[in-house]
């Protein structure tokens, strides 16, 4: 999947500036001394006067750049000195930090995938994606001596060879995008296993939901999905597969049979391959096949959820045979379960 | 933009830059960092303007050249060695 | 660009502006464009330091002014002048 | 560094700033104002390459030096000389 970092350190940004306006002819910009930040600069600006970082960079697209006044520009006011926001404290391993598609154009029209806390951060087969026109500062501290993903583009460069991102990262602009004690490598094979693969955060689950503050849950039955920090209310439904079964394809029918429709617009769901030994691990050294595990909220305590997972499930029964599917259940946070069919 | 968006923009930048406080101006490859002064307005390093110190270069240039064709030698050295030349001839 | 034509970025202000991935400063009318280093800091031009070159170029021009005025005419030519006009003045 | 820390950092900071409608740059001790092209880029002030106007100041100097030691007397002056002198001796 392409996993695409939101925040940016982008000049016009107004939410990276501490008055939440981003500086005119009369005002100060300072850029505190010691913060490290790579900034980009995508149209002209007048400033009063700016002080740069001890470490830093602007990025000038073409027709951005800076000047100064005499009169100062109209509406701009007396002037106020203005800071440009900290970026130091974001983590690579926060999941409310990425957005996840299942193509570049459906990042780039919005359409996102909801995914389990684990995945939501960039798997070991990922395409990570930095938007093209900006610049970003991203902590990518991790127990593991490195984070390997597919590929990273940045400023509309993809890179996919191991030498040539390392080169990129032990550069000025890499110094001050790229912080922390573990570093990103690129050039992990992609996912070639139609079924889908494992993400591979597992290894980075206590990091990852660290970062996360679950929600209060008012269920019967609580569920905790695999790859999840939080207990939730909704359902989880297990799709047990063979061969011939596509993950993306059916993820895609999922989408075109049930979430368009308008009863399910507030419902998300999220699709991963897991394997349940995970839960067993250190207790009994059971291997389990792997399976999909089919996560749905909504917004009005899994009613929604749970009518749609009846769905997903005689879909399955219906049409199993021809999408690979050998057999599929779920556990409801009602406490309902498709056992009770 | 979508051309833009298209094209690889990282190398592609002109950056300023602040490396350990020292500011740096660069370029990609090829690309060049023009200074432009107005018929008015003038580009200064310190307090010395730069255009007129570079038209200084091209006079210092020309004056070394006519010095080296001409020679560096000052008029009332000329003037004695054609006096001493005549007084040569007609001794 | 429409969104440039918006803000009139008009003469009359110096700027630093990338245009197609060259860094370009363009004065205004009457308007400066001044890099002041601190007392100890130099500016360089890729590995040469501006600010030395620019007093060189002054440097330069007053010996080209001493060589006007006085001359580059080697010690020993004009010891050899000086000698001749005396022989020639006792003969 | 510890040095450092207990200094005021802030001094460290480069600046760009208006002074009365002037684009002025400046830094903090000891740091440099530096301007970097690609190795295939050019810094032009106007239309002149400045890395080539700068080498010409390197020229010049040179020019002068060796005028200065070996003198800027055109060859049929030290030839006139020479003859002088000849003549003198001769005499």
């Amino acid at each position: 999947l392409y996993k695409q970092w939101i925040p940016d350190t982008n000049y016009e940004n107004k939410t990276n500036w501490d008055k939440g306006d981003v500086p005119c002819s009369s005002d100060r910009a300072h850029f505190p001394a010691q913060r490290k930040v790579s900034v980009f600069v995508e149209t002209t600006h007048a400033v009063q006067e700016m002080r740069l970082p001890v470490e830093g960079e602007f990025i000038l697209l073409s027709g951005a750049g800076f000047y100064v006044t005499s009169e100062g520009e109209p509406g701009c006011g007396a002037g106020v000195t203005t800071n440009f926001k900290d970026s130091e404290g974001l983590r690579w391993f926060d999941p409310a930090l990425w957005q996840a598609a299942a193509t570049l154009n459906e990042l780039q029209q919005g359409n996102f995938l909801f995914s389990v806390h684990e995945e939501s951060v960039p798997c070991q087969y990922d395409d990570v994606v930095f938007k093209a026109l900006s610049s970003f500062r991203v902590d990518t501290s991790s127990s593991q001596p490195s984070s390997p993903v597919h590929t990273v583009s940045l400023l509309g460069k993809v890179f996919n060879s191991p030498s040539e991102f390392s080169q990129y990262l032990s550069s000025h602009s890499g110094h001050l995008q790229f912080h922390g004690s573990s570093a990103i490598t690129v050039g992990n094979p992609s996912c070639d296993d139609p079924s889908g693969c494992d993400c591979g955060n597992s290894v980075n689950h206590e990091q990852i939901c660290s970062m996360v503050t679950c929600a209060a849950v008012s269920c019967k039955k609580p569920l905790l999905p695999v790859g999840h920090c939080c207990e939730v209310c909704g359902v989880i439904a297990t799709i047990h597969y063979s061969a011939g079964f596509n993950l993306q394809t059916y993820r895609e029918r999922i989408r075109h049979l049930f979430l368009i429709l308008p009863q399910y617009k507030s419902v998300q769901l999220g699709m991963s391959k897991v394997s349940k030994s995970q839960r067993f691990m250190g207790i009994i050294p059971f291997i389990a096949s792997p399976e999909i595990q089919v996560v749905i909220l909504d917004k009005e305590d899994g009613r929604q959820s749970e009518a749609l997972a009846w769905d997903i499930l005689k879909d399955a029964r219906s049409h199993g045979s021809n999408l690979g599917i050998t057999g599929a259940e779920f556990q409801a946070s009602s406490g309902n379960s498709s056992d009770q069919s | 933009e979508p051309r833009r968006s298209k094209r690889d923009v990282s190398n592609d930048q002109p950056r300023m830059l602040s490396d350990n406080g020292h500011l740096v101006f660069t370029t990609g490859d090829n690309k060049d960092i023009r200074f432009q002064p107005s018929a008015s307005g003038r580009v200064k390093v310190g307090s010395e303007d730069l255009s007129q110190l570079l038209s200084q270069i091209k006079v210092n240039k020309d004056d070394i050249d006519y010095i080296k064709t001409h020679g560096g030698v000052p008029p009332d050295l000329t003037n004695k060695i054609n006096q001493l030349e005549t007084k040569v001839t007609t001794l």
